[in-house]
């Protein structure tokens, strides 16, 4: 429950992610024009909960689309009203990391990008490389682990404590939209 | 001839590269007739073109591990967001300078690797003993002719290759310090050449083995052989062999066959020595992977460990003595601290070693250490002190201290729940551990953090017992190179697409979920009939698993070259010959000159030949190296999550029309042929997303339509199973109607004309202009 | 020689090296008649002996810069504390293998230098040009003699040096992967292997360059020529050469001279190309050190900005472009991503260059680059956009937005006062920044995280506007090797003790306070009387100091290596001299064979030659591969506190009698000799300490009385004078009361008697048993 | 004035010193059997000010030598009733790291270590050695910079200030004592 990088020795350098807390998300999301959240690999997240469920939703309190990693978009795919894209992360990056990227509508690349559930390690990296080589965009984490290269993420947490976090997202989103 | 035995004088090692010279006038003069191509032996910058060329599709993607760079005293300088270093560099350049440091420790090992081997070699069979793989093999050494220019006939005639190599990595090393090269694609251009040494290193190294030992000479039937944590038989006395150079673990059997008593005595290797024990010997055993090394050596079985180069863990000799297993040393690569007996006699030495006075030597001599070993293994077998159920006992008792702090799971590479199998374990249940050890890396990080000092790697072990005394399995010894007749054979059809593709498991065994997905995804293309192919620890992996039958893949499978089948080359050092076989299929089937002339092979595989590799585990700086190599040669490769700490993919951008444009060589026009293959370097986060794309990746601008249909309907069926929906972007692949699998024709058509796509021509594609009009 | 002929006809750039073969065999057998000694190029663990002998006494000492490794996909791995990597390693044996990959680096530069210049000059001179460095010079290559057993007579006899070379680099490199040397010992002599490596790339490459080009051989008397920032005529076409290779640079003058425009064309340099453009031709100038770059640059003086290898800023490329300097790239160390137009016609590049179409370019051809850069100067010279008044407006207006965040000290390496001098400028006040210009490494940190933009280092340029224009010193033109006759003159006197010491001052710019203090240090010493040597960027700054009478070192000392005299022996790769001059001692003086006996000559250098480095600013890896090769050759080396970011010391104990014995040669018997040399590699704090510790560094266990006694009356005074009393130790170095200097010698035997000393033996020192009875 | 290393870059790894507040020390202090102070050599540190006196007057507070770096020991050899060593840094630290070394009084090696005034990047170096090599001695620095090498260190100040807390921890340490 601290915000050290959840591997202990992924320190990349001076700069680390802003603790964010629930309560601070809807605020900030206001802020957003073209946010897209972004579902990794981390399989066992996924066991034993509804998770599938919150992040549909979430997504579309947010109106963004889905990027689901591959190896879970067949949890996704049949959920209804939301653009779910099957995409491997890495190849996702690269394209957000062009500022010129015409995104999934064609209509220009995003502004945030939401991050959850990937495999920790993966997923760091590939936040380091938007953190480098992306400064169009702001960065989050929502998953488990504090994650020093994004911008804004959550401290580490066990997985109970994280799923009931991210219900009280879905709840706040909620009614800071109402 | 006179000029070489005034050399033999000499006695320094060095001199040994003497001798040369006048063999190679011989060779380029009077014994191969075809013509030199532009870039034999070629410098860093001869093929920084088609570097450039490369790059400029597949732009090189960086993931910083570390922000800062501590290379030089100006530093620790932070090069986030913009930041530059003292020296002015930049993130994306120190990241691309980083890369290149790690493709030169790779390379340097393999070309380490390969001079021991050949001096070792020359000394016992001489410099004119010839370089020979069989007799379907006219193609020795289509890397070697490829890339140096000459045909190697003879051991002495590779000795000048690793001089270039040694010259090359040099060179490149020195651009790495401060103040060198300044352009991230320029350090690329650096590591593809690197890469390309490092792969030229590679044959060197093992058509020297090949030639001068009893190894399988490219044979599809290659023996079965026993690999497994349970195969090693105790009751007898027990040398392990762990590294990577079989000299000394040949030497071994040597003396045992000589002596009479081979059969009596273990022999039993770890990491890629163990491969070339049994390509040296069908009677030595496999006990696995680097991730199985540390739980071995505790499991005290072994009575002399004898340890050469790469991949030996930095504790190993340490965790041997604490069981009373005796360490030899044999290389310059890792001398460890320990007495130098090169020169003792060898009563001397045994009876140091056996005693306990000195448990642990260095000995610079191969047929030394073989005889060493064996008397010391004779003598001190009897009262080995194997671990017992009271040690056991221990080990459990130590979990109950376990208070959940969960600071191992926190310091585990691969971020396994340890935590909570150690609670659980304390708790009286072994389940979640004995899960554990199918997955665990072997590396202890976690015992290391543990602020209650639980021998954790020990708990896995006891609570994994089970499992482990009933690893046995086969797996076919490494055949070494593809045979010219079996490139003949199936050249085409990969050529043209309807063999789907190749497929080769390389590496080593840093993989997210352990070994089981290696042999999910080799069984999958196996059975939709790609060709595959395995080397190093990937290959010992793919054996790790049976299926109901109890069969391992490659007891299920044949080892050709050919569809459908499952091929093990080797150990590391025979990746080279899945270079080679890309190459040898231009040469062979599409009469594509090798002599010198990289750029146009390197162009033809990367347009026509439909192989890939997954690096599924990859974790040493050697597979960096190699993966590099492969992509300068036109081969994308494939790794896994772990990869993406190499910091660098190499990737190509789908949306981008103006990047996918080729020559048509019967035209000169500029013409789109789709992005294929996608990427060069990859990093795949699951092993579904390995598959796909590899599937997508087998592609190639040349493919018939015939080709591309098979291959397309491979892709989109893979892609509705594992992601549950067609793709989204298989129209880019189609380049005309024709090209659509018949069973979902009208199905895509609709698709297609959803899209807008229009058909395109296919073309005879070449990325260079001087392809145009090829002369042949 | 049929043989060579018949070579001649490869093209590729590795087929250079052959034809050496029969050469070698008529060196060994006929032309000298010198016994080879016991390891003629020595691998990795011939002379591992000996190190582990150096490393009982002086033990490793690490500062861990980072407390991860990072260096393959296990990691990041935390070492903190105990804690072991994935693969086992633990930080100490981690910090071994940093250091040995940072030596690698260094000695990979000197080699690729090396091998660039041979090159260079064997393609212009031919492979049988002699080399020869002046009349009293017979003994031309200590080092060469020494390590590889051979006595070069020829370029081409070089050029089996630089194979060995690259093959222990590459055998080095490869032991630095993960999973191969396990022990933090045997990394230290792996990297002592590297440096000695290394300081045999620089004595191949000063001598082929001072042989083939016309420098000065020897020459004590050598030129005075201009250096500093203003000694640049402006008004004529300027071209600057940066890095550390003379070929282009000398082909600019050669190119110049055919056209009888030398001297209306200045030809300037920064960095070690600069040293040897002096030494060329006197007309050149040295605009100064690395750490002047950035400023210089920025300037826009240069019409054309030459680059070749080595300490070159990553974006000074960059910079030049955007002041309007053009840039020609020319080896393959630094392609930056430019265009390569090795191949074009001269006049096209020209004009691409010239008109700013290609403003900057790759050109792989020295003789081209001198034809190209001379052409390119003249043509756009006239319209030259150097910097402006309004420019410097604009600066100095920039300023005003500084916010006193301190960001650009906290990213300072020096940790300068940067912000206060930004501060200050911006309330009008600038002299604190010129202040700064004295100390500044020109790095730009500062500027990289100025959240406000302002042009730091561009503030400094302005504020020490004045500063830099009277910035005209003399330096004595690197005058290479010492003669075998200087060294008939004072090597008695040396190997005695009677000259207090040879202080030789070396390496890079990384300065914790500006150049004057090496300034003092070397005047300190050279007033003493003892012999000052300097080299690289440290015989820069020594010259960029002027006393009261206007004089810089130079001027004040004669060139001699003599007591009291200051010898500039040249660029980075002259520091060969300084190493050699050691060794033409023991040889020449002492008579000790050299050929492949690198042990006694090393431990002759020990325990008898009083020479220290002292590398007050050490930065680049090549400082790190040069300290630690004249370690192995016996020779301390003092760094700067930067150079604990080396993270590694050789450090004896006092304290520790045991380590202090030494065989007396002539009984036999094991003697205490006293803590002589105390340190082999030693980091100071500040210049007080870095003098005093020469001063104690210099005593030896050989030293006469007579000569002990000079040394402790210098060591006693200068404690005194620097750190104000007598030090604690000095009795350590007392063997009889004939040691004591007179003048003290009451006061001092009063103390001895306080502090219990006893007389000892003074031994006729050696650690090598084979030494005792000595035959000559 | 936050527990960042000075130098930003100066990031060594997981393990970074807990920040040692003034009011904290004197209670500290009374554990330590046999501490020592280490003067460095950053001569600004000594501009303007009674430094010198302070330091002096806290080595006899805690009844430690002085060893003093050479480049300043001159600034110390006049004081009085107290024992000045005048020694390079590194070779201290490399006697220190040794469990064994006898100390300067021959009865051993000490158990805590107090850093004052040293070059920054030199002193974080040599508290990296005590760090990962003398388990068994603490170490503190009460340096103006937070040295996330040492074990407790000062947090980041401004050179009047970090006087002015030097001046009170003399202080609170005589009234502690009494
Ligand atoms: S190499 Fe460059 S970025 Fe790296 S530490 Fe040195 S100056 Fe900094
Ligand atoms: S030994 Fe296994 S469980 Fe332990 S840290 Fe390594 S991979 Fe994780
Ligand atoms: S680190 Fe040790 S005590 Fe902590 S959870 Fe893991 S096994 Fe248990
Ligand atoms: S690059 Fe590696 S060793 Fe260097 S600072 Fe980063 S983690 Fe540490
Ligand atoms: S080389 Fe060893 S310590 Fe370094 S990252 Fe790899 S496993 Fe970790
Ligand atoms: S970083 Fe910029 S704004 Fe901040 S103090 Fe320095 S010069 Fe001023
Ligand atoms: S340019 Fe000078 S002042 Fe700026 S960070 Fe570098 S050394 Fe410090
Ligand atoms: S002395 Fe150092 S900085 Fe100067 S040129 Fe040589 S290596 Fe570069």
């Amino acid at each position: 429950m601290s915000a050290t990088p959840w591997q202990i020795a992924d320190i990349p350098g001076p700069k680390q992610a802003h603790v964010l807390r629930v309560e601070m998300f809807p605020k900030i999301a206001k802020t957003l024009k073209r946010p897209l959240m972004v579902v990794g690999s981390r399989k066992e997240a996924f066991e034993g909960n509804d998770l599938e469920k919150y992040i549909v939703e979430l997504a579309k309190l947010m109106n963004s689309p889905l990027v689901v990693s591959p190896g879970l978009c067949k949890n996704f795919i049949n959920f209804k009203d939301i653009k779910v894209i099957c995409m491997g992360i890495e190849d996702l990056i690269n394209r957000l990391k062009d500022k010129d990227w015409k995104g999934f509508d064609d209509e220009g690349n995003y502004d945030a990008v939401i991050f959850i559930a990937g495999i920790y390690y993966f997923q760091s990296l590939m936040l380091s490389t938007l953190k480098h080589f992306a400064p169009h965009l702001k960065t989050f984490s929502i998953d488990r682990f504090y994650h020093p290269n994004a911008e804004f993420s959550f401290e580490n947490m066990s997985e109970k404590r994280w799923i009931q976090e991210i219900k009280s997202l879905v709840g706040m989103m909620k009614s800071s939209l109402h | 001839m006179a000029t070489k035995l005034s050399i033999n004088e000499l006695k320094s090692s060095f001199a040994n590269i003497k001798g040369l010279e006048l063999l190679i006038g011989k060779i380029i003069e009077e014994e191969w007739d075809e013509i030199v191509g532009p870039t034999p032996y070629p410098s860093i910058i001869d093929l920084r073109a088609w570097d450039h060329r490369l790059l400029n599709r597949y732009e090189p993607f960086y993931s910083p591990l570390c922000d800062m760079c501590c290379l030089c005293t100006f530093g620790k300088c932070d090069l986030t967001k913009g930041k530059k270093g003292s020296c002015g560099i930049d993130i994306k350049s120190q990241q691309g300078k980083i890369v290149l440091i790690a493709c030169l420790m790779g390379a340097a090992c393999h070309a380490t690797h390969a001079r021991h081997l050949l001096d070792y070699l020359i000394k016992r069979k001489g410099r004119d003993y010839p370089i020979h793989l069989g007799e379907e093999i006219d193609l020795e050494a289509p890397l070697t002719r490829l890339v140096a220019g000459i045909k190697p006939k003879k051991l002495g005639d590779l000795e000048e290759v690793l001089d270039y190599i040694e010259k090359q990595i040099t060179h490149l090393l020195s651009a790495t310090a401060t103040g060198q090269e300044a352009n991230y694609i320029d350090f690329e251009s650096k590591a593809l050449h690197a890469g390309m040494i490092d792969n030229l290193a590679l044959e060197v190294a093992d058509i020297a083995q090949i030639s001068a030992l009893r190894f399988p000479k490219g044979d599809p039937e290659a023996p079965l052989v026993d690999l497994g944590m349970g195969v090693v038989d105790k009751s007898k006395p027990v040398i392990l062999c762990i590294g990577h150079n079989v000299a000394p673990g040949s030497e071994i059997i040597n003396y045992l066959e000589k002596e009479g008593i081979y059969g009596s005595v273990e022999v039993a290797g770890i990491c890629c020595t163990a491969h070339d024990l049994t390509r040296y010997s069908t009677g030595a055993k496999i006990v696995g992977p680097l991730s199985r090394q540390l739980i071995f050596v505790r499991s005290g079985v072994a009575d002399v460990m004898v340890l050469d180069e790469e991949c030996i863990r930095t504790d190993i000799i340490e965790e041997a003595k604490k069981v009373g297993t005796r360490v030899i040393v044999t290389t310059d690569q890792l001398c460890a601290n320990l007495p130098d007996m090169t020169k003792s006699p060898v009563d001397l030495i045994v009876k140091e070693i056996a005693s306990g006075n000195t448990p642990a030597v260095f000995i610079n001599n191969p047929a030394k250490v073989g005889e060493v070993a064996v008397k010391v293994a004779l003598e001190i077998a009897p009262s080995r002190r194997a671990s017992t159920i009271s040690e056991e006992k221990e080990i459990l008792n130590a979990v109950l201290r376990c208070r959940a702090c969960g600071r191992c799971r926190r310091n585990c590479p691969a971020d396994l729940p340890i935590d909570d199998a150690v609670s659980a374990a304390r708790d009286k249940n072994l389940d979640l551990l004995a899960q554990i050890y199918d997955r665990c890396l072997n590396c202890a990080r976690c015992e290391s953090d543990c602020p209650e000092h639980i021998p954790i790697v020990s708990a896995i072990r006891v609570a994994a017992m089970e499992k482990i005394r009933n690893e046995k399995y086969k797996v076919r010894s490494g055949r070494g190179p593809i045979k010219d007749t079996e490139i003949r054979n199936v050249g085409r059809s990969i050529v043209m697409g309807e063999i789907p593709g190749v497929i080769a498991f390389v590496g080593c065994a840093n993989y997210p979920n352990g070994n089981k997905e290696l042999v999910e995804m080799a069984d999958e293309f196996a059975k939709r009939r790609y060709i595959v192919l395995a080397s190093g620890c990937s290959a010992m992996d793919i054996a790790r698993y049976k299926d109901e039958d109890g069969q391992t893949l490659y007891e299920k499978y044949a080892g050709d070259f050919d569809a459908g089948c499952i091929v093990n080359t080797g150990s590391c050092v025979s990746n080279a010959h899945i270079m080679g076989a890309a190459v040898k299929i231009a040469n062979i089937f599409a009469k594509r000159k090798l002599r010198g002339n990289f750029e146009e092979i390197a162009d033809y595989i990367l347009n026509r030949i439909g192989a890939v590799a997954i690096a599924w585990g990859a974790q040493h700086q050697k597979a960096a190296a190699i993966a590099t190599g492969a992509n300068r040669l036109g081969i994308p490769v494939i790794l896994g999550p772990q990869g993406a700490k190499f910091r660098r993919a190499f990737l190509g951008r789908q949306d981008k029309k103006e990047k996918w444009m080729v020559y048509n060589a019967r035209t000169g026009e500029k013409v789109y042929a789709g992005p294929a293959p996608e990427h060069l370097l990859y990093v795949a986060e699951t092993k579904e997303e390995a598959m796909v794309t590899a599937a997508r990746l087998v592609m190639r601008p040349n493919d018939t339509s015939k080709g591309r249909m098979i291959k397309l309907s491979h892709y989109i069926d893979l892609h509705q199973k594992l992601y549950g929906m067609i793709p989204d972007d298989f129209h880019l692949f189609v380049r005309n109607e024709s090209d659509l699998p018949i069973t979902m024709k009208d199905q895509l058509l609709k698709i297609l004309k959803e899209r807008k796509w229009e058909p395109v021509e296919i073309p005879d594609p070449t990325l260079l202009e001087r392809q145009i009009v090829r002369m042949e």
